[in-house]
């Protein structure tokens, strides 16, 4: 390819982007329905305060909280404190 | 008093020009950004002080093309031009990234993908209406990754003389993302978009996230080999943290070796700032380009979350604003996601999850676009 | 439409031939069998996602004999061809081992020589049955010794271009000795052998731990200077371990050091394996000699122990069964021995520490080995 | 020595193990047997179970402690938690 | 009885002379002191084991101008040779070092520079005296600055072949501290003097805190710019510690990079001490030469200070004794003069952190003596 | 400058040693006069004991504390505990 037609270049980039990350997408899609989440696998929704640079886990087994009440305390923890963020919630059954 | 002169011209006070000087105010600075402001610090402060050294005359403490043998030009001879490190900060970026919630919402892939838009946008103004050569336009232009790592590789192999200007404006923009990313969004969305919420995410396997690092990064390395020394050692690190047997290898990727590496890197790039090379009009097109990048960037990514709307029944349409932290900056992007729409809908709607999905998929997406620019112009 | 085919013309998709996909198989086994069956974890990690990284067209991400450059043959040209890293490995298994309970039974020594026996019976056959160069049998061969970094050391330097069989087979093999070793032990000792207990055991004083490293290691390495790299910094590493004033180099020694190398080895040994030289006669001979190794390894510890016996009085006999923990693959076969006495006496005698004795001689006796391989061959 | 009569290689590769490994054990024998443990260096068994990568250290000071005794706590632990180890048994004098 | 001949023709033990004997003995010596004594452990373990695997016949693990290629002088060629490793050291310094009680009391800085005067006395004996050449009186004399990386740094550059010797006077004169420098203070100070109480020091700025490595760094980089190595990674390495928004990086570089530096700079010194390049009359020279520097450097450090008084008013006179912690040997020489003062005074006068100030000067002060050394005679 | 002439060198060497370190002894103490330390960066002298390595950090706000007693502490710390050295003092004001 002429490297002087950029915009070629450009769009031939932005395209592999696309292509390549919507077929992982659907690879990883037909992966998780493969291999669902087993029940073994625990469903416990915690929260914890983590370190910043660290990605916070998902929301997991979303059935058994309320993603409302979820979204409240995060909410509501970061008022309180606005450089950390909740990553998980851990709820006691009572 | 013959002594004194000799001591004086042996000295750098005598070498000392207007640009050493005006370049130890830029790294002071970038050093005053980090702290007062937190602008990136693990990389500002190296950046900024190596910045200061290598302006020093006759000290030998610059860095980079052309420069003379010295120990910052060891570190980047030896570390960067030889590609090493920055895999090695993607190997403790993968050791780092929790993926599930991206595999949680397929979709936000796309987001991720369409969140590179700025990349290209940059790269064709810095070609066709800044003058600069196709490869120091692809390496201005992976500034809209809003990834160090994947910048300074990149930039080190396309166009090393603009390393300098190219990481700083990566760091400093991905730290600039709270104040430019929200007006674009407020631009792009509507108050009932910003309201959308989005609780459902799948529930993601142990399996399938073992599985991400290997299946993914194999295909994704298929797809775009010049990409496999960011992806292979992202996925890598990545496959250390999840597969559960190797904790205390997680630990060091994610621990000394990062910040050795964060350390030699940060100070060498800083070091190839010299006033010759820094202090030119190149330098303010970069981050001026740099600036347009994150727009489009941002942009992407909110405008293909409403196009998704478009298709998508009522009850399943996402939030647009999450599009946004698709430029990856991990994981202040996603947070100044959650935080806007968290303002705006009086703490109602907080997609941080959600956000999380485009965010760690911008990282794969810059690395993608960054193989594809060295495969074609490399 | 033309854009599209240029890109998977320049993909891996393009040049993927069955070799790649069979290798990506193999790397995903090792990963597997790390995962799941827990074999060597550390090493089979990075070793399966080198040997996934290695088969990617156009990638670049091989490393060994030939390989173009790239990442992979960065760090296996600087950290494995200059002898640099498995040493380091060394280092940091002199720090992680303790000496006391070969001390406190000096006769084990002689049972970690005998435990190296099948190096030489796996060298002799890949010589004579398999027709192996010289030095590749005796890189083969030392697969026997059950130590990865020492075959990693003389595979490299005898015969690189079977160092990713070699290495793949010396960690499978370590992970095996569970189900290996038992069946042997079985077959060449008496229920009464299994049962004889030996308490007693040399009060070492702390002296003679320090004094180790430093004598032991001078000896051993003026008898054997060719391993002097690996036996020097091995001792060199007890020595941090039992000097006591060394402290807070120990502990990076014995942590961090060990773990950048290990990732740093294990990936780049894991990129030797290409589909095009993995994939070969050579490593199937490779894998049945390793086993043939193990096996006669074991057998030479144990059948030492009851020839000790034939001299011994009654009351001082020894349990030959520890003689199969002279194999090293340090502590797995020790723990090995423990097991399968403790169950074979209702859990009445246990020579866990007695077996450690031989088990870590073992590691002293294949560097050695190793040695003089080197220094007759190299 | 002519690589190619690898039988000489190896047999003197195996004999120079034997050999060396024997000057050591009579060299640490005598180091043993030059400077022994003394009192002060305390009479401690103990039992602390460690990371399962390092070496445990040996029953010191059999005198004051069963073997037996010993031998049977570690098989009762083992068949308790068989991925740990018993590396010191610690006695408090009762 | 041909392969038993043969194994011991190849073996170190035929190549065995006296001097290697000798030196098993130095080796040991340096670890008994290490161990027994506490004389610097950290890095005489490393030296003294170094220096029993150089003298080991056939191994190839002596390092230094000549030596043979091997484990050790490959360290020592890309650790040393090229000037990394000891500025390394230093940026480790410079996290672990608080410049406060200097900044808290600014005259102390005049004191860290009058205690370099026996580096200039013992570089001049060297040549004038002992007949040394210029650059390796330099190297001899920099033993005074009692900085162990500053000593490496420079005998490195300028006389290689000193390497060893400069590096074993420079650690042990350090560990000697207690006993050389009281009798020197008590000759030079009276017991009034000893007594002066000096509670007084500046409050120091947070921001002043910060300020110091950047501005006074830059200052002194640009006076004797061929010091900016030691200097800028000292500085850099202090910015790190105080700037307090690069904890996790602070916290590798003070800890596992300083350890790991540490391991491979030491056993590579200790490398290149072969008995043929040590047992010579140069060694014993130079032995001399740095007992006579460490009292000089003391000496000028506490005269300074008794000059200081004859111009100071009474209620403002210094204690002189501090100004033997200019020598630096931080942070002991700071607390021989703080148990020192203390005993005198009957716990009455306690100049710790009086002593911490020229104590750190000092450090600055070597490095800027080792700079000017290089400008003149690299 | 002819190496040979190692008086000049040494001169000039000590020279810039004083010269430099007088500089920045005059120039950190301008700074400090420039920002001086404010009140809200906390008046707390206390006592700790740290790694050897580390160098302590000065007594800080002599003016609440008297300094014959930080002394009288210090000394008194040293003599129970020789290789450990107070670096800081916390008072508690009852
Ligand atoms: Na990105
Ligand atoms: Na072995
Ligand atoms: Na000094």
């Amino acid at each position: 390819m002429n490297p002087e037609n950029l915009v070629l270049v450009c769009a031939t980039a932005f395209t592999a982007v696309f292509v390549l990350l919507t077929i992982l997408a659907v690879v990883m899609d037909l992966i998780m329905r493969v291999f669902p989440k087993t029940a073994s696998e625990g469903i416990k929704p915690r929260v914890r305060t983590g370190p910043t640079a660290e990605a916070p886990p998902p929301q997991q087994a979303i059935s058994t909280s309320d993603p409302a009440r979820i979204a409240a305390i995060v909410s509501a923890y970061r008022q309180l404190f606005p450089d950390k963020y909740v990553v998980r919630i851990e709820e006691i059954s009572s | 008093m013959d002594v004194f002169t000799e001591l004086i011209q042996s000295s750098g006070f005598a070498g000392l020009d207007w640009r050493n000087i005006v370049m130890f105010v830029v790294g002071g600075v970038l050093i005053y950004l980090a702290i007062v402001k937190h602008y990136e610090p693990m990389l500002l402060i190296p950046i900024g002080f190596g910045a200061i050294l290598a302006n020093l005359p006759l000290a030998h403490m610059s860095a980079g093309v052309g420069a003379e043998p010295g120990l910052m030009q060891f570190i980047y001879k030896h570390g960067i031009k030889t590609e090493f490190l920055p895999p090695v900060i993607f190997m403790g970026v993968g050791v780092l990234t929790d993926f599930r919630p991206l595999l949680s919402r397929p979709f936000t892939f796309l987001l991720g993908a369409a969140a590179q838009l700025g990349i290209f946008v940059a790269a064709l103004g810095a070609f066709y209406l800044f003058g600069f050569s196709p490869h120091q336009a692809a390496a201005v232009g992976i500034i809209g990754g809003a990834d160090g790592p994947t910048s300074i590789f990149l930039a080190s192999k396309l166009a090393p003389e603009l390393l300098g200007p190219v990481a700083v404006a990566a760091y400093s923009y991905m730290s600039l993302v709270p104040i430019i990313q929200p007006p674009i969004i407020r631009l792009l969305t509507s108050k009932k978009e910003r309201a959308i919420n989005m609780p459902n995410a799948k529930p993601v396997s142990k399996l399938a996230v073992i599985l991400f690092p290997v299946v993914a990064g194999t295909i994704a390395m298929l797809g775009v080999p010049s990409a496999a020394p960011l992806l292979g050692m992202l996925m890598f690190g990545n496959l250390m943290r999840e597969c559960g047997v190797t904790e205390r290898l997680r630990r060091t990727a994610g621990g000394a070796i990062v910040d050795i590496v964060t350390i030699f890197l940060g100070i060498s790039v800083g070091a190839t700032m010299t006033g010759e090379s820094f202090l030119s009009l190149a330098t303010i097109k970069i981050l001026l380009l740099g600036a347009v990048a994150f727009c489009f960037s941002t942009a992407g990514g909110v405008l293909l979350g409403k196009l998704f709307n478009l298709f998508l029944p009522s009850g399943k349409k996402i939030n647009p604003c999450i599009g946004a932290a698709g430029v990856s900056a991990v994981p202040m992007s996603a947070r100044v996601v959650q935080k806007f729409v968290s303002e705006e809908t009086d703490g109602k709607v907080n997609p941080l999850m959600a956000a999380m999905g485009p965010n760690v998929a911008g990282v794969i997406g810059s690395a993608v676009a960054a193989g594809v620019f060295l495969a074609l112009l490399g």
